[in-house]
């Protein structure tokens, strides 16, 4: 913790750091689901100020997602199965980045198929974009022909996904890592080893819940997606358990963020930049506030680039 | 969509109604106690700062004196209706209207004495016969409009409804049957109230789907009231968001 | 939903239960680490009320445990690394069996090793003693010998210690589960293929936590389990999954239950009892008015026996 | 232990000392404002219910006529130290007892008119100098202890501290170096108040670990003065309860 007192109250802090192949203003992101295409937060904060945002999964073509009901609360957090809804790359190509193009931040856009052909198809669909800063695969996305399994969950499997996407996609390429396996860092490697600019960790938790005086589950699809403050202890440990392996491309931390502490606390362990899912529902503007938070707390404590915050938690003795 | 500053417990912000807005920049909600949330807004001590998106969404068709509204109302939907009571007064056609509304008992049916003044008509229901018509306010409905068949009356009626899921889907049958253009407000679970969730989706008849934070909560019945499994083939087993 | 309108207010629901060769009072336990050996909660609540208690996991030998801090709170949860701190087989069948015999309700013992062999000779020697209704293998302990992975993350590993401890464990042995894997459905098989009479869903997930000012974890051994409601949905999905694949074994289900309709969640994706862990810390007396309010949903809801609840979840239309 | 009616948000209960015990059963507590749990305390109105479970763990060892007790109270350890004087004045040896207290500025020492009504000789100290001696209360138990060094004095002393961890150590050096009998009262984060958990560990001399809500708070300084280090043997990396 360098501190250099008479520096403190005259410059402000360098917010900005890079990752997977992006500069960004700072290090905090929107999260891909929790803010729609960008436009809908226009008018509640400043897109501008922030350091970037990832746009709603997309595929190929429009999917009309899940029946309803699709989320509900629970301690801390939420279950959502939207069923992964999406105008699909024409209409996101069309009517979303227009807007997009001059919102004045980084853009990424969350993407996913159903088949593996279709994974490559939309990738490069969409790194062919004006407009498009960078790509973010979504490998939560059962597998149709694997039976139901996700892509994500076998490190082969998911290597040789990344590895076709990488090889269409000249933009830089982040892979969104699931929680739901017993060995993160396998998964951050396939990703590493097959080409990936970064890794997105994590999405949301597989859970469920049960209206009692009905018996039936909360939402419609019986299983959904954990995400707030209640999964933050586990994205976290996952973030410190890819940066202590050494994988060797830098890590989006995600999961539970509510303030600048939250954001915080993934850079020391080792994230690059994060992204604010879930708290964008609980209020608007909270990525923006969240970044005065980060600078605030660097201010107090005499950092005076973010990045020293990177990866700089104290372990042993 | 309203929140107290209550930490973390509950999570999301409540969607609400207004219920009336005054000239000031001041407006009324009424909120019934259910869970926590609610609980927690009946406990806050008044001048308790709480966060407020809104308004969000649609409303009612306006009124108009060239046809009389309907106005139904059970329990705790009443907020949407007060309000359309309220324009209807103000744009000098509450005699056009007539609010019927129905709850368990007679605890359940409030502001009885300010709709009254707004000089609009009030039938009322309740289920154990404690105040106005022993019974559902979708009976008071069909009284309603039998006394208008019978009465071969060329008046033009229009219904809007607000209240539980299972009478919604009763009055826009009614509303069907007698061929009389309906409106239903919607409730459904909601995150973030401006259509980036997606949790707020209800089966419709023109697409798959329709929010009811963005594209709601008011719905031409014959829009919400098509069956939702035609809409569930690209339905997944969870997880997937 | 049966209902029996007359006999509502006259009798009182049953609520016994069967899980994994025992009879419970009702179907609320304790769980292993959050109710010590029983004695320290007789002021607090009537152990004779209880379905059972199930006691700290048990070694070999006594251990030490971990550095402090060893706890931290969460949202809606907390973080532990106690490091299996306990008496010791001797000193507990010394010093806490005698009260644990007179107390009036059932009494599982928690156990481990951390070898092979160790598991297998605490497994004995606790299955001898006479008081002990039944044993839990802890498997969520690291294995020395494979290098610190829990033994519970394989199911081949798994299935091994489960066959060897059954060989000599003549009560009804019941295995927990880690929830630190993508895969609970080929845990629970491989305990029931090796003969099991149980399985308790789930132990903590492993989480993390920064203090940032201090830059250093907020526990002393970096990773500590998390508990608490943040991790019921995860545990009840995790019950469910293992309800659904048939098991021939029944399920405890465990994580995050506050009340009685969390516990009645839980009997409703298909466990047989339930076990309530953190709770105790927040109110000790919990166990207790759990019992009671599911006492009083049934007889709302006209259920004459808890049994009735047990995997009655309504699925698809 | 004491919990409000506020959700699970905080989880836990919050481990507070008695401050005071009057004859009626009633108690009196005094927390410092640090972070939600305490904050949500501070804003209950007059009146709230409360969980509480306690007394729990031990005390200071009680005041007597033989001995002069130096009780040093760093800011919101005040406390234990407090209802120490109360019980010597209760026993009639307050004249026997002195309280050093310091804290950051005036604003952090509280209670000093009833302090001072216990009879009970008050020596503050503030690192701002607003009252009492500038600099810590560990400068101020040092100029104490020399004072009694030069006059030779017969006195017997004994030291009961309790406040920021630091400045526990720093007490527990200074008594050492005298040779003076010391009592520390120690926190550590809790979650059950009743030996259970074994989360409030901490490293003590006899054996690896002792408890902070069973064995303590209070434990002799020699006890728990010990380097934590070699009890770390079984130390193994997380998850492990
Ligand atoms: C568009 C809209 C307008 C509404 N207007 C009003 C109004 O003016 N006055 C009023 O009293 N109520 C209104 N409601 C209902 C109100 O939002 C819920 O009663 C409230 O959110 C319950 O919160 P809680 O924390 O008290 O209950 P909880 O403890 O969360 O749950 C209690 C019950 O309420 C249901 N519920 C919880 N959260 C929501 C949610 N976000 N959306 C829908 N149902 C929920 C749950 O399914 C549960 O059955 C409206 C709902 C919607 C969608
Ligand atoms: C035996 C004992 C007696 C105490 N007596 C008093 C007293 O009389 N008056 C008083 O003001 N304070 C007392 N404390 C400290 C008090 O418990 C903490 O200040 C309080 O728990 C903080 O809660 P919070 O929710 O406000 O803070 P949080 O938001 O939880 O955290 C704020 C800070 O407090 C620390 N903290 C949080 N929970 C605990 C915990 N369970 N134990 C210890 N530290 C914690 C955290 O590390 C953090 O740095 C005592 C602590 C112990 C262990
Ligand atoms: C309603 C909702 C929709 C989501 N949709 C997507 C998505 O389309 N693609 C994706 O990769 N992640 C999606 N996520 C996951 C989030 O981007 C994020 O990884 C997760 O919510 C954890 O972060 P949080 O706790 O801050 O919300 C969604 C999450 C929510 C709550
Ligand atoms: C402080 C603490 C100690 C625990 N010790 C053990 C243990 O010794 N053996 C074990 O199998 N589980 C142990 N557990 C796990 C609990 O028994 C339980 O599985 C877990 O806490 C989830 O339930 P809960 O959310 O109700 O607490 C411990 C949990 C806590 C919080
Ligand atoms: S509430 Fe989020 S889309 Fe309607
Ligand atoms: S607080 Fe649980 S053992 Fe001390």
């Amino acid at each position: 913790m360098t501190s250099s007192p008479d520096s403190l109250e005259e410059r402000a802090p360098a917010l900005l750091t890079t990752c997977g192949g992006i500069d960004f203003r700072n290090p905090v992101l929107t999260a891909s689901g929790t803010f729609g295409y960008g436009q809908e937060f226009d008018a509640l904060l400043s897109l501008r100020g922030l350091g970037g945002l990832v746009t709603k999964g997309i595929s190929p073509q429009p999917r009309f997602g899940n029946p309803p009901p699709r989320i509900c609360e629970t301690a801390a957090g939420m279950l959502n199965s939207i069923g992964l809804e999406n105008v699909g790359v024409e209409a996101f190509a069309r009517e979303k980045l227009p807007f997009l193009r001059t919102c004045g931040t980084r853009v990424l856009v969350n993407f996913f198929g159903t088949t593996f052909d279709e994974y490559v198809d939309c990738g490069a669909r969409l790194a062919a974009l004006d407009g498009v800063d960078g790509l973010e695969m979504n490998v939560s996305c059962p597998n149709i022909k694997a039976g139901g399994i996700e892509f994500g969950r076998d490190p082969l499997v998911l290597g040789g996904l990344v590895k076709a996407c990488r090889a269409v996609v000249r933009k830089p390429l982040w892979v969104k890592l699931t929680p739901n396996t017993s060995d993160i860092v396998a998964l951050a490697r396939a990703c590493a080893d097959n080409g990936a600019d970064a890794v997105s960790i994590i999405n949301t938790i597989t859970g469920m819940a049960i209206d009692v005086r009905t018996r039936r589950p909360k939402i419609a699809t019986v299983f959904g997606g954990l995400s707030g403050p209640a999964i933050k202890p586990v994205a976290l440990r996952m973030v410190y358990q890819v940066h202590r392996a050494k994988i060797p491309i830098p890590i989006c931390g995600i999961g539970g963020i509510q303030d600048g502490t939250d954001a915080i606390e993934f850079l020391l362990a080792g994230a690059s930049c994060v992204q604010v899912g879930t708290q964008s529902f609980v209020d608007p503007a909270s990525a923006e506030r969240i970044i005065r938070e980060i600078e605030e707390c660097c201010r107090a404590q005499g950092v005076t680039d973010v990045r020293e915050l990177i990866g700089a938690l104290a372990v042993g003795q | 969509m309203l929140r107290g500053d209550w930490g973390r417990d509950p999570l999301l912000p409540r969607p609400l109604s207004l219920l009336s807005v005054a000239h000031e920049g001041r407006a009324d909600l009424l909120a019934k106690v259910v869970g926590k949330g609610t609980a927690l807004m009946e406990r806050s001590p008044p001048g308790s700062r709480v966060s407020v998106l809104g308004p969000l969404g649609n409303s009612f068709p306006m009124p108009s004196a060239e046809v009389t509204d309907l106005l139904v109302a059970g329990g705790v939907g009443l907020p949407p209706l007060f309000m359309q009571a309220e324009s209807a007064a103000r744009l000098g056609v509450a005699n056009g209207s007539e609010i019927l509304y129905g709850g368990r008992t007679s605890r359940d049916l409030v502001l009885l004495g300010e709709m009254r003044g707004l000089g609009i008509a009030l039938r009322l229901a309740t289920e154990d016969g404690s105040l106005g018509r022993r019974g559902r306010v979708t009976d008071e409905l069909e009284a309603r409009l039998e006394r208008w068949h019978a009465a071969a009356s060329t008046q033009l009626l229009r219904i809007m409804a607000c209240g539980p899921r299972e009478m919604l889907w009763a009055v826009g049958r009614i509303a069907q049957s007698h061929g009389i253009e309906c409106y239903l407000s919607l409730e459904e679970q909601m995150a973030c109230g401006i259509g980036v969730c997606l949790g707020c989706a209800v089966a419709a008849q023109t697409r798959p789907y329709r929010y009811v934070c963005k594209d709601g909560p008011v719905f031409p019945a014959s829009e919400v009231m098509a069956h939702a499994t035609a809409a569930s083939t690209s339905r997944s087993e969870g997880g997937a968001q």
